[in-house]
């Protein structure tokens, strides 16, 4: 019983992938497994915990809770492709690492990749906003205080004409 | 996780045909929902094959059913134990019969049943409705074999 | 005194740490993200039943499948490998990573799987076919210690692990001369850390060099050695690989019958085995559930508030296997009297067997507990008095005058200013206002609470505890190193000897080495040794790494600057009572041009022997290994120790609103005043504390491992098992005070555990006090809406 | 957690996922938005044989107003819905509910027709659906049927879609009054979590104050949204005053069947249907007393 692979093709941080998949492998698995692309995270795998949040077609969702399959022919964005093109920390990303908006870093993806649509459909989130962003990622390190300050901070920062 | 399960039922038929009903292996495969095979083993015990199919949840489970304390035609005790590969099930409930007028018989149930495994670790907020369910779908079964088989 | 002491050039000012970077972009090294060619993966077959004998295991339809590579039993492992390490004298209650012809908790581990992938490996263990015969268990921990009560481990004769009475000061005496005495119970209930990440471990079998490699999701004093003994091996044989990134802890990342079981199938299998826990496994068998404990509290007091006594009983329901487990009672040990001056305390710690998942260490190793019992008492002695809760505490507080100050039990508090923290705290919060609000919610009809919470985080992880509860122990070295290189090119490296999950030691070292060689930090690199390339550690447990990797450090650090000085001092010619170390240059006092600069310094030491002073060794590096301070000693006879070094404190204000319509609960306002010494980041620091607080949130009203009547854990997944979102979450005002530790280097004590140790104190303290108009109280955490509800009606939880 | 092998079929057509379903009968099962179902696979409570894929058919995407009804197709995402002009102006009690739907990340994949064949009986778009007397529209290869919402849910995840029918759209009716106000309001543990109780009520006004119609729903307390018309015929014809609704209310706590799960006894899901009744009919009355003064 070899598994039937499915042909994809599945645009990543703006680069096409072709691959042969089974059906049942989620979309979090083929970024870390058949792409390589290990900075989206695995935490709970039933769509609570927001760890594995990738950008789809614009909007945030959870990787874990669709199948690779199902996404031929999309588009993707990872932490990976938030960075700048030299790899170094994008506004947000840098205003994490300013406002120490993390611990261990598991989380971190998933919660940059929840702030980064937050501020591009809203550049200004209320306190209240953000924290409703992030609601649906949970972080077991940071009481969530630091990664409020991070995104006030990038949205302030980017107010002021930060690329 | 602990099911309670307690109700009545009333069925349009007599207490002696009810008892005989709900002693017959082919009428039970008929209502039990799910259940494909009844295999008698004798003693008042079978061997039960289920298919569950409740809304998303699919599973298959083989179990036994044994059949105590009988005093025809009024009362039973009936002992589940099934086993499959999201949990396992092991209940029992105690069934009354009592006449109710002609041609009609209240039934009355009154059981639990603890579910382990995977399906009792993840699906306890829904257990019971289905369980509910699943009665309810069994008397269903029966009032319509009943009416069908007058 | 300022909320930072001490002239430091980085330590205590704000910088931005070394991890963050490759964390924000997605670089993180997580265990997961290890692929080694051709890995096989590991999916296990677990128990249903609470309690059962095993009667048969068929593999043979798992093994049909394409790509599945090996079933094992515990048949098979517990005939190759020797029993885990069990932290009390209890040899009779094994525990191995598979279960061996009985099951004592609903998913522990039955048979692992190996297969090409996961899924395959799933695909197989729901193939494999046991028939199990279902036995008694015994789910409640009062009735377990009940003569004629089920066994979970009959060998053992009882179901009690460990018990014990300690007597300490006049207890007795104390209670017959207290004009009040009251007595009450207060629950914590089961939960957890819980991190984000599950446990993983990736191991490889190299037959050539008869070499293990590890890579885990790691922090466990001591791993790499309980690993080899359980497998047989030398401890040269097993190499586990210290830089890998933990995706959280706080503790519970163990793991060592995880590693066992893969270990033992990469060698042989003669494949690299990687196994991470789903979600599934890791709540219900990965071992990592926390202390649940009933208190039994007894208090003494006048009826001017002094407190004289305490007895305190806690009966600890640690599962169905011994880890470290039972040992979380006799942390508090250290810290029995809160930060109060109370003179005699009877403590009887209570270890008892159930048939559910067993306990694990949890941040703050059963402090947190305690403290929420002992704030309760606290509480419960005013609302008996009609005393403010402030007041009473700052009465019985120990004063900034009386330290170090030895309690009853034999620890001895290094340094402290209780008051001034709590102080500071009040007046942030402007607690008269926190107050009127409270008030004038309740005028509104709506039930307000505030609470307060005065708790202490014994640290710098001296593990005293385990000789305390286990004579055949004599374990009393509990040390910490670190190794400084610097290279020809001028450039410091610090070499750390264990995983961090978080708490940014890269960044801890590079600040202590570059305070003290006052170079750059972000010029330093810091770097995790290998098992056998590293120098002794105890891991980051106990809040101790700012204290003992950072002593550490500056231990190195310093020997490294001794090095350079004598070697100025041979190469200038001037005594080096006259050399002046600034920047990492060494010039002669007052003669600016009799200097050496740094790249000079490092040039002799590496390049030029014949400038070297006799004696000295070449190149440029130092290692330092530190026993924890006041370290060393065993127990007296009747159990006094001293338990840890360092006292940080923490004073937590809440105000908390209860919807009368709803009983929900909702966190107006949190304020926290923090004294942990001189901190080395504050970020980190007050990063940490954020969230510990948050933590101890979800413990207080939110989390629970629940099991049913039938043993079975009802929260198994993110759906039941309730961690706090940013929505759950306030914002939280953290208030800083320093009282430098004597015993340290830059005065810094450890804040790793810190929020967490009074947290859950201050919420129920919250909750009760809203109730209190009611007349009501709960007594049990967490405190759920059904729980307050329950009190709204007027009746009694559970 | 990774899902029991399946075969995948993505379809361009509901006529072709209608085929597949019927002959696949019960081993096929419709995938959209998959927030409900993908978990319940990964933990391999669900395997179906064969996953049809209807996330692309743009047949299942509109949102119009149709005469008296505003119509949803199946697989209309939760965030278009929430945004929808149409959907917010002339179907308030929708997006109040939205606001209660998981977060940001599940409202983005999951769709209104998901959430409705799911029947968690917490769920929020389901009580939308039965409060407001939606019609269910199936189609399977034989053609299209109705069903109304109130029938459809039987239990928790239990309904009267038989296996080849997929639900093709859903029509909710819009109240044409001038003076409509609706509320939802729920207790759940987290914000996001599912449901312990759930109430929503939408009111009509006439120009003296008087309801002249109302509908309310009880989500949580039942083993299925639970929609009480009782309470609407109680409540129509008077006016909303404080009395009226907390009679209201206590009726509501006769008319429910809760069961107790881990987080809330039946006994503790009775009292929060009655609170939250009285507060979404005090809040509905409020809003729809709004309207009147502009």
């Amino acid at each position: 019983m070899s598994e039937k692979l499915y042909p994809v093709s599945i645009t990543v941080n703006g680069k096409a992938h072709a691959a042969e998949v089974p059906s049942r492998l989620t979309l979090v698995d083929f970024l870390r497994d058949t792409l390589r692309l290990t900075g989206t995270h695995v935490g709970c795998e039933h769509g609570i915990c927001g760890a594995c949040s990738v950008i789809l077609d614009g909007a945030p969702v959870r990787s874990c809770l669709m199948f690779a399959v199902q996404l031929d022919g999309c588009s993707v964005t990872t932490i990976e492709g938030l960075a700048r093109p030299d790899g170094t920390p994008s506004v947000l990303q840098d205003a994490f690492c300013e406002a120490h908006g993390l611990q261990c870093g598991y989380c971190t993806p998933g919660m940059i990749v929840a702030s980064h649509a937050l501020l591009e459909s809203n550049p200004q989130p209320s306190e209240a906003e953000i924290r409703d962003a992030i609601g649906g990622n949970l972080c077991r390190c940071t009481g969530y205080q630091q990664i409020v300050d991070a995104v006030q901070l990038a949205a302030g920062n980017l107010a002021k004409g930060a690329k | 996780m602990a099911l309670e399960l307690k109700g009545e039922q009333a069925l349009k038929v007599g207490q002696q045909a009810l008892w005989k009903l709900l002693n017959d292996p082919d009428v039970l495969a008929k209502t039990i929902p799910g259940c494909n095979t009844v295999r008698a083993l004798g003693d008042d015990r079978y061997e039960m094959g289920l298919k569950l199919q409740v809304a998303n949840v699919s599973g298959e489970y083989m179990g036994s059913v044994a059949i105590t304390e009988k005093q025809e035609p009024a009362h039973y005790v009936l002992a589940v134990e099934g086993q499959g590969s999201i949990g396992f099930m092991k209940g029992s409930a105690a069934f009354d019969l009592e006449p109710k007028g002609d041609n009609e018989t209240l039934l009355r149930y009154a059981g639990s049943a603890e579910v382990g495994g995977v399906v009792a670790g993840v699906g306890q907020r829904v257990l019971s409705g289905v369980a509910k369910y699943m009665v309810g779908r069994f008397f269903k079964a029966l009032e319509k074999h009943i009416a069908d088989n007058p | 005194m300022s909320a930072q002491p001490g002239n430091y050039r980085y330590i205590g000012t704000r910088r931005r740490t070394k991890e963050d970077p490759r964390f924000v972009t997605g670089r993180g090294h997580y265990v997961a993200d290890i692929a080694l060619p051709g890995m096989k993966h590991v999916a296990l077959v677990t128990s249903p039943h609470a309690s059962a004998r095993i009667k048969a295991i068929r593999t043979d339809k798992a093994l049909a499948l394409p790509g599945v590579h090996y079933a094992l039993t515990g048949e098979e492992l517990c005939a190759n490998v020797d029993p885990l390490y069990v932290g009390v004298d209890a040899p009779k209650v094994a525990r191995y990573p598979l279960a061996r012809g009985v099951v004592r908790y609903a998913g522990e581990w039955v048979v692992a799987v190996v297969a090409d992938s996961r899924a395959l490996a799933e695909d197989a263990a729901e193939r494999i076919e046991i028939d199990y015969e279902p036995t008694d268990y015994i789910l409640d921990p009062e009735k377990a210690i009940l003569p004629g009560a089920v066994l979970v481990h009959p060998d053992h004769g009882s179901n009690v692990l460990y018990r014990r009475t300690f007597t300490w000061g006049p207890v007795e005496a104390d209670f017959a001369k207290a004009q009040h005495k009251l007595a009450f119970r207060a629950r914590w209930g089961r939960s957890a850390t819980v991190p984000i990440e599950t446990f993983g471990i990736a191991a490889q079998w190299d037959p050539g060099t008869g070499l293990l490699d590890v890579w885990a999701s790691i922090q466990m004093p001591k791993y790499p050695d309980q690993l080899a003994r359980a497998l047989r091996l030398p401890g040269n044989a097993v190499r586990v690989h210290f830089d890998v990134d933990v995706g959280g802890s706080y503790g519970v990342k163990r793991g060592i019958k995880h590693t066992v079981l893969v270990g033992y199938l990469a060698k042989k299998l003669g494949m690299p085995v990687r196994f991470i826990e789903d979600r599934l496994e890791n709540m219900r068998g990965g071992d990592m559930h926390g202390p649940d404990r009933i208190f039994d509290m007894q208090v003494a007091f006048d009826t001017d508030g002094t407190i004289h006594s305490l007895k305190i009983r806690a009966l600890d329901d640690v599962g169905a296997y011994a880890g470290r487990s039972p040992l979380q009672l006799g942390k508090p040990v250290g810290a029995i009297v809160g930060p109060y001056r109370i003179t005699s305390v009877e403590y009887e710690p209570i270890s008892v067997l159930t048939n559910k998942t067993a306990q694990e260490a949890v941040r703050g190793f059963g402090q947190s507990p305690t403290n929420y019992a002992l704030e309760t008492a606290i509480d419960r002695v005013a609302r008996h008095l009609g005393m403010d809760r402030v007041e009473l505490r700052r009465k019985n507080f120990i004063t900034r005058d009386q330290f170090p100050y030895l309690i009853p039990s034999g620890s001895t508090y290094d340094s402290g200013d209780y008051h001034t923290v709590l102080d500071k705290a009040l007046r942030a919060a402007d607690f008269p206002a926190l107050v009127a609000e409270r008030d004038a919610a309740r005028k509104a009809g709506r039930l307000a609470g505030v609470g307060i919470a005065t708790c202490l985080e014994p640290s710098g992880g001296n593990s005293a505890f385990e000789p305390l509860f286990n004579p055949k122990n004599e374990t009393t070295t509990w040390m910490d190193s670190c190794l400084v290189r610097v290279d020809i090119s001028g450039a410091v490296t610090g070499v750390m000897n264990t995983s961090t999950s978080g708490q940014g030691h890269e960044t801890l070292v590079a600040t202590v080495l570059g305070e003290i060689l006052e170079r750059d930090p972000d010029t330093i690199r810091v770097v995790h040794a290998d098992s056998l390339n590293a120098l002794p550690s105890n891991s980051p447990v106990g809040s101790r790494m700012a204290i003992m990797l950072g002593g550490a450090a500056a231990g190195a650090a310093k020997k490294v600057k001794a090095a350079l000085m004598a070697i100025a001092a041979h190469n200038l010619g001037v005594a080096q009572e006259s050399l002046e170390y600034r920047d990492g240059s060494i010039s002669a006092k007052g003669d600016a041009k009799k200097s050496l600069s740094w790249d000079q310094l490092v040039e002799i030491a590496h390049r030029k022997f014949h400038k070297l002073p006799p004696g000295l060794e070449p190149g440029l590096q130092a290692k330092f290994v530190w026993e924890v301070p006041t370290g060393g000693g065993l127990p007296t006879a009747d159990g006094r120790i001293q338990m840890y070094p360092c006292y940080s404190f923490e004073a937590h204000l809440v105000l908390v609103e209860i919807d009368p319509a709803t009983a929900q609960p909702k966190i107006r306002r949190y304020l926290c005043g923090h004294d942990c010494g001189t901190m080395i980041n504050p970020d980190i620091v007050h990063g940490m504390t954020y969230g510990g607080i948050a933590h101890g949130i979800g413990a207080a009203l939110y989390e629970k491992f629940a099991f049913s009547d039938n043993g079975q854990l009802a929260s198994q997944t993110f759906m039941d098992y309730l961690m706090p979102s940013a929505l759950e979450v306030p914002g939280i005002d953290i208030v800083d005070h320093c009282t430098p530790s004597p015993l340290t280097e830059f005065g810094q004590k450890g804040s790793g555990e810190a929020g967490y140790l009074g947290a859950p104190a201050a919420i129920a303290s919250a909750i009760n006090d809203a109730l209190a108009p009611l007349g009501a109280s709960i007594d049990e955490l967490p405190m759920t809406p059904l729980a307050i509800w329950t009190q709204l009606q007027g009746g009694k939880t559970q | 957690m990774k899902a029991a092998p399946f075969e995948y079929t993505r379809v361009s057509t509901l006529a072709e996922a209608c085929e597949l379903l019927s002959e696949h009968g019960g081993d096929a099962k419709l995938i959209a938005g998959g927030q409900s179902l993908v978990p319940m696979m990964a933990m391999r409570l669900a395997r179906p044989a064969w996953l049809v894929d209807i996330n692309r058919l743009e047949e299942l995407k509109h949102v119009e107003l149709r005469g008296d009804a505003l119509v949803v197709g199946a697989a209309v995402r939760q965030c278009v819905i929430e945004r929808n002009a149409d959907a917010v102006r002339s179907l308030p009690l929708m997006n109040r509910a939205l606001k209660w739907v998981g977060h940001v990340q599940t409202r983005n994949r999951g769709t209104v027709g998901g959430s409705v064949v799911h029947a968690d009986p917490s769920a929020e778009i389901p009580l939308v659906a039965c409060v407001l007397d939606a019609t269910l529209v199936l189609q399977d290869t034989s053609g299209r049927s109705e069903v109304a919402a109130r029938e459809f849910f039987f239990a928790p995840m239990v309904t009267a879609i038989a296996p080849e029918q997929c639900l093709a759209e859903i029509r909710f009716p819009v109240w044409d009054a001038p003076r409509v106000g609706c509320s939802f309001e729920e207790v759940s543990i987290r914000h996001g979590d599912f449901a312990l109780v759930s109430a929503c009520a939408q009111v009509a006004l006439d120009a003296d104050g008087k309801c002249v119609r109302a509908a309310l729903g009880i989500g949580g307390a039942s083993p299925f949204p639970h929609a009480l018309p009782e309470i609407g015929a109680m409540l129509e014809g008077k006016v909303l005053d404080d009395m009226l609704i907390e009679d209201a209310a206590v009726a509501v706590a006769g008319l429910i069947d809760p069961d107790g799960d881990l987080h809330a006894t039946a006994e503790y899901r009775r009292f929060l249907a009655r609170m939250l009744a009285m507060r979404v009919l005090k809040a509905a009355a409020e809003d729809a007393a709004g309207k009147g003064a502009k």
